[in-house]
């Protein structure tokens, strides 16, 4: 059998050693009867040739965004990636060690996420940050947690125009334990502040908005910090595209108490969905009540520098059931994926995609505002992503563009928009390719 | 040490090239100035160079499967085979939106769909979510599930679920998560649920037990048929933590034995990498019944053979646990390896996991104190309790934890310490079906070393590791001096 | 500049500590009419990421194996490489290091070049290997260089079914240094071994047979080493494809002195060919006439065991011009490549390999001898290669299968038979694939 | 140290699979008896997870560009761009045969049409050869064009080569394996030419001059118009040894500037990685006139933009020097590095490869002799004698050897060390451009740490390497107890 290193003459040995005369010994303690007959209902074993070429067959049947051109986000996107990362990622030495629990055999995993938590706290202008989490969503979700926790209320007021699936998983995070979800209204593509003010109580535990919010637009942050912080004890959550933080404002600037956001724009390819990671910062007031792994500096006994996991006394596998988080596992390795990312690009890389994914994004919706029978949907400032109001519904615009290769963007109909399309630009598309879009997009109108 | 990327800074000094940007405009033009962040971002400027340096220099302190042997119990730290990291990187997975038309997906659908019903059969349920993306989230699903099956029934009531003190920590944890109240059962004189406390507990608030299967000493549950007799009669539902699934391919079908709800780690038991704590996938298999309520999408096929998303259970569905499909790039490992092993090499994967972890327990129960005198499955649990009574004096008593660090020493990871909890000074050992036999024995003449050198040289224990990157460190000054971030070493540098 | 270091800060301070005051007083050695007046006239520089798009575009124009159904062969074969090589050949510790000139930090690349001698003399059953050659045609070139200063003659014979392109460079190699190259005739696709004794006298330095021929037919060679060893000086060279060797006669069986070949075969890509590598072993009598590194064991000061280049006397670095050989870099990572396969492969694994190409290249020569028109060339025995005879000349048939995906094989007009074809078969050619090529053959000849 | 991979051996272990035979055979009824193997190969039988294990090891056992500073002169040990790697490994290049009808493999000639284009501008030659595989066998391929030009005048005399005796190895080994004889020119007291030991060696059956510029003592040699005129005088050709064309690129073109025939190193100005010693590849670039004897094939473009395979010129070509065209995955690299540079870049680059060597020079002149008072260009010769007059003691002498052992105990690999050899105790320092300032002053601070150990603490330098794998081996040994396979250290175990 592949991989299982042991011949038959080693395992002979080895069950005589221990005392045995068959392997069936060794499972007297599973009664007879809860034992499988047979052998489970597989298919017959590849080789590795036959699996290569079995999933290259397989790969095939997905339209990639290297052959198609793809104006899709919407929170996953699709950056250039510099060749260095995956070289960095592939080492088994990183991809094939566990959790670092025995810090002095793993300090190159913990100093990369010492790193890692440095380079977030000075994306976000946070005082602490942890080793990441699952996703985006999940993130949200347990900073919705931690606020609750911290501040032991159990309301938390959600932007109206938050990321859906953020929403989806908040609720499957929150329903079950009676915290009370307020979603705000939302006035132009952005958040009525005014609506939202009313629903700020001394019951709020938290208020999470997102910007650039779901339909690209950027929430007025600063206004928001005055609404929410005017509660003495509310905490403003801000939900945030790293790549945005090189042009837009620190979230420092806007007071936020914790930043979470959706990292895998951060060097990490789409990979359909998965893996993604979720950042995760506050201020240092809030330390104690954070979920995740948190590594921190300290020294040896010969008073060497080392890094080592600290904090502990949050985390599951201490205080179990009143743990801040049931996280073990997490999203380690995409995490070194951006930390590699963010090194190699560094501070004027990063502010070059970022000002690049703008530029090119506003060109774009320019030309597309000026199509007839298309309409940039809302008037308010964006980032890289924009709505834009089609003349019939996107569905139907995205599956014609399919045929030439184009991806048109995402379908905003569950946002109850059908003639919403979510279009977004990173620094990868060429003019041509956007122009190539606009021809397209004329073309449905017209034909 | 090695220094920090920080440390390496050069302003000016750059890792990237980027294509000239080929349309005009101005940033100004398009963020007002009151969105615009204030001020540089500190980010370190390095070269490739720096950055290749920085991080081989750092690879090159950890241990890892591919240096050597990685016996940490609980966590199947076999080995990763080179195919899935090149197959798995095939633009078609990599470069493909998790929101693209179905009909430019029908790859990924048809790889996810396999590998639901693989896990499927696998597990003997009736199907699997491939959403979660750890054990602990699978955990959370599985539990959410419970939850909504009992609120479907109207049982609002039913929020107490019961598990063992030999649990791992996720599970109460994710308990707490799900809103659920834990009750913790002591385990009995052989480390298996005392079926007496069991029922002591037991009555119609309790919505399900959970249950590690082998359990985390390494112990079949034999009396699982009892448990699942009197959890059901009450209604409750049967979970079963899937982290020692590597024992029982194609010997046990957990959905078979009353096990209703299970999850998975295929970063355990299917071969994706840790990745140094992640990205892992922790899917989830539920009963026929409990089909409904899993999350949301379901990979469906056609009558013509297409895959697609289905939503058609959101009304009873737990909702969503992620924004999209999971770690979808793990889950192509895992088709890979059951793909490359099939029903008979999957059987020979716990066959051997648990050949290997009874030839080390036979080896060292004369050297190391073993609780339970019974076959182990694919791991064990040792203690250092005899090694501890070799000394009064606080100062010189030897603890698991100095077995582990004199481990490092020569060479070996250590195994899991001081868990799980019911075994004072635990050591579990969990060697994997891809350890050879050699290894095996290096690793058991070295503990059996470590057992000598306790008697006859404590200071090498008590002092251990000596030949590692560092030492033993503070963990204490690491709480009290918090220095997350290289913003707080130079604070502390500066006060110092 | 990419992979540029220094900043123009840190060049201002080094032109200032050398005392300069700016770069271009450092020239003053170069006289001004010498230097280049403007810019080379090269393309715009590409971002990585336009590069990675113009690389895409490019190999996207080339039609390659795993997308076609090949057989082609002729030296460079589409053996199976399990992933596990290209994961230790990418890793920068191998990859990044050069000759390994300080063995006391280089002992990694010692040590596998020992391993990969030491599987070279396995396969071939020599007594002594070097550490690799550019190719296999140079390694033939080089062992004729042996045998003739290894016997002082100046007489070569070639086998007359020897790869024309391993006769060409041989020619390049020889030919201005008085070497006198004659070629043994050829009989029913193998050498005349009447002919070759003719051609043997005292003068013969040695004589060189490739066997597999380029026919794919099987030399005789015990046969073979009468006749050369009946001239008492005289040297066999064996040229064999190292994945016969675990079916074929080891050329310790019919007493070789030298033994070379074309390694790619063995864990290397075709790679357009190139990268290949020329394995190159011989009885442990001529060691102080190879050419070529060679890797061996001793002792360091503390006793502990280690590896490092030796016999280097022989070597151009201190020989210069009296040297065995002029070259220094060689194709190391090549050779690991090869090393890494064979340990993976293991014995079973490349019997396996052997196994399955001889029976399918057998199965498909059955299945086309009985084509209508087609005919297989030779009634010797054959390992994975033959020659067919074709009805019409084999470039017509290579040109019209392409369109059906399929590559014939080779072309083997350049020997004068116009209407010869030389199929390869590896493990790799499913039955369906073969099927497909005697379709199409069969479609060829009606059509 | 660690084991072989035959100490690793089991009989029965495996770490491959293939697809079960398909088809139906017997071998004994392909093969003749006669012809078929006699007994088993020896070949180890080990896991997948023991070969990564092995590899990995050894990979660790090695100093390497990405670990730490590589100033090994004359080898111009610079980064190795990452993305060459990984676009260097697309299918499409990979998985294509040579002999494929041209029709399949326009990308693959597109490339090389390029990169032949692209070196001959570099060069300032008229066109280039990619087919050489390494440096020495474009000194080989280059000589046996000045040999064919000379046979086409029908001048059969010239058969002598001219070198100064500073010139690499490889060049007067080169010469002898092209036919040619060498004349070994003493360099002048400035480590040039001396012209008038030229002139006395000039006659008519001189066919050419080798000439390396910067010579290899890293100087231009400034002579070189001088030297071509009397050369080309008595129709004689000048060859430049490029390995040193890092200094150059955009600064001085080579064919401008009296060169007739070069070679290029691509593993070492062009970034393609050195592998351990290899592949590289050494194109060879010729004026106008030599193009015809250049080897069969050359890459050609139709008018109608395909690209072919050009043998228009056999008859007059030297013919092959490889069995297809060279090392095709070098040069895919090397095309990379030159479109990602462009001119300008280039022209950095040999702009920063002077200021980092003479950067070190300066620095480091008042701690080691440099011979020669003048601005280096990419790399500079220091030496030992200061150190070497330290001791009279022969057992205590320091030489340079004691020098680079030194330097690898510092982290750093040593310089290029007893070459050129008209220096004594010669180290020759090449940092490359990819080196940062910080880096060579790592550097250059352990130099002076070494030159002052020499004083006071001569041991640290005659005993060292202390803390490398392995420490001084024994060479001798390694002659004398020959042990050049796994099996002659079985034998040597046996007999001792
Ligand atoms: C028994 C058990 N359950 C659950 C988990 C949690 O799994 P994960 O780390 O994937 O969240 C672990 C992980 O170590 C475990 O050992
Ligand atoms: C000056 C000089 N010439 C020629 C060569 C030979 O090049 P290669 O090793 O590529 O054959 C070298 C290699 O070190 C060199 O330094």
């Amino acid at each position: 059998m592949p991989f299982i290193s042991n011949t038959d003459k080693e395992r002979k040995e080895m069950l005589e050693a221990i005392g045995v005369s068959r392997f069936e010994d060794l499972l007297v303690n599973i009664p007879e009867k809860l034992r499988l007959n047979g052998l489970l209902k597989l298919d017959e074993p590849l080789s590795e040739l036959e699996v290569t070429r079995r999933i290259n067959c397989i790969a095939a049947k997905n339209r990639h965004t290297e052959a198609m051109n793809s104006f899709m986000g919407a929170g996953v996107y699709d950056h250039f990636i510099p060749a260095a990362v995956d070289h960095i990622i592939i080492r088994p030495e990183f991809l094939t060690a566990y959790t670092p629990y025995q810090a002095e055999v793993s300090q190159g995993t913990l100093q990369f996420i010492y790193e890692f938590q440095t380079l977030i706290c000075e994306l976000t202008g946070m005082e602490i940050a942890n080793a990441g989490m699952y996703d985006g969503a999940t993130a949200a979700a347990e900073a919705l947690l931690m606020a609750s926790r911290a501040t032991r209320k159990e309301k938390v007021i959600l932007a109206g125009t938050l990321h859906p699936r953020f929403y989806d998983v908040i609720r499957s995070y929150t329903e079950d334990i009676g915290l009370e979800l307020v979603i705000a209204p939302v006035k132009d593509g952005v958040t009525d502040i005014d609506g939202m003010a009313k629903l700020i109580d001394t019951d709020t535990a938290g208020v999470l908005v997102q910007t650039p919010n779901y339909f690209g637009c950027l929430e007025d942050m600063h206004k928001i910090d005055e609404i929410v912080h005017a509660q003495k004890k509310a905490l403003l959550i801000a939900a945030v595209d790293p790549i945005s933080l090189n042009v837009l404002n620190s979230p420092a600037e806007y007071n936020a108490d914790i930043v979470i956001g959706e990292g895998q724009a951060l060097g990490n390819k789409m990979n359909y969905g998965g893996p993604l990671f979720g950042f995760f910062a506050s201020s240092i007031k809030l330390q104690r009540s954070m979920p995740g792994r948190i590594v921190g500096g300290t020294l040896d006994v010969d008073g060497k520098r080392g890094y080592a996991l600290t904090l502990q006394t949050r985390e599951q596998h201490i205080r179990r059931e009143k743990a801040t988080s049931n996280i073990c596992s997490n999203q380690s390795l995409a995490c070194l994926a951006a930390t590699v990312y963010m090194c190699l690009m560094g501070r004027k890389g990063l502010r070059e995609i970022a000002e690049q994914s703008t530029i090119k994004a506003h060109f774009l919706a320019e030309k597309i505002g000026k199509l007839n029978g298309f309409e940039i949907a809302y008037s308010k400032p964006f980032f890289k992503e924009f709505t834009v109001k089609t003349p019939i519904p996107a569905s139907e615009i995205i599956e014609k563009l399919i045929a030439k290769d184009i991806i048109a963007g995402v379908d905003l109909a569950e946002t109850g928009m059908e003639n919403g399309l979510l279009i977004a630009v990173t620094e990868k598309k060429t003019k041509a390719q956007m122009d190539e879009l606009v021809k397209a997009l004329e073309e449905v109108n017209n034909g | 040490m090695a220094k920090t990327i920080f440390e390496k800074h050069s302003q000016g000094r750059f890792g990237y090239t980027l294509p000239k940007l080929d349309v005009e405009g101005d940033l100004n033009l398009c963020i007002p100035a009151k969105f615009q962040r204030k001020g540089e971002l500190p980010l370190p400027e390095v070269s490739e160079l720096d950055v290749m340096r920085h991080f081989i220099e750092l690879s090159h302190l950890n241990h890892f499967i591919e240096k050597g042997f990685y016996p940490l119990g609980s966590c199947t730290m076999k080995y990763n085979p080179k195919i899935n990291e090149t197959l798995s990187r095939n633009p078609g997975f990599m470069d493909v939106h998790p929101m693209q038309p179905q009909c430019t997906v029908q790859g990924a659908l048809e790889l996810l769909y396999e590998l639901q019903n693989d896990l499927s059969e696998i597990s003997g349920m009736a199907d699997v979510t491939l959403q979660p993306v750890a054990g602990a989230q699978g955990e959370f699903t599985g539990l959410k599930v419970i939850h909504a099956y009992h609120k479907f029934n109207g049982n609002h009531h039913k929020r107490k679920i019961i598990l063992p003190d030999s649990a791992h920590g996720t599970n109460p944890a994710s308990c707490t998560l799900a809103g659920f109240e834990v009750i913790e059962l002591k385990s009995n004189e052989k480390g298996k649920v005392d079926i007496e406390e069991l029922k002591a507990v037991i009555s119609d608030d309790v919505a399900g037990f959970m249950l590690t299967n082998p359990n985390t000493l390494g112990l079949f549950e034999n009396q699982v048929e009892k448990i699942a007799e009197l959890i059901h009669s009450v209604d409750g539902l049967m979970y079963m933590d899937g982290a020692n699934l590597n024992a029982l391919l194609g010997i046990v079908q957990p959905g078979k034995i009353g096990f209703d709800v299970m999850h998975f780690n295929l970063h355990k038991t299917f071969s994706t990498p840790h990745g140094g704590g992640g990205p892992g996938s922790g899917p989830v298999g539920v009963r026929e019944d409990l089909v409904k309520f899993l999350p949301v999408p379901m990979v469906r096929k056609q009558p013509d053979g297409t895959f697609y998303l289905d939503c058609s259970h959101s009304e009873t569905s737990i909702g969503k646990v992620h924004s999209h499909y999971g770690n979808f790039s793990q889950n192509v490992r895992a088709w890979i390896y059951i793909k490359m092993l099939g029903a008979e090499g999957l059987r020979e994967v716990s066959r051997n996991a648990i050949i290997n972890a009874n030839y080390i327990m036979r080896k060292l129960d004369k050297y190391f104190h073993v609780q339970y005198d019974e076959h182990c499955m694919h791991e064990f649990v040792a203690d250092g309790s005899w090694q501890k009574k070799l000394y009064d004096d606080p100062d010189k008593q030897i603890k698991t934890l100095d077995i582990a660090k004199r481990l490092l020493d020569k060479g070996f990871h250590a195994p899991t310490v001081y868990f799980p909890l019911i075994i004072h000074e635990a050591m579990m050992i969990e060697p994997t079906e891809t350890e050879s036999k050699e290894t095996l024995d290096t690793f058991i003449n070295a503990m059996i070393e470590i057992a000598s050198e306790a008697k006859e040289n404590p200071e090498l224990l008590k002092g251990a590791p000596f030949s590692t990157p560092v030492r033993r460190l503070d963990d204490v000054r690491a709480v009290k001096m918090l220095d997350v971030k290289f913003q707080d070493y130079l604070k502390q540098q500066e006060e110092e």
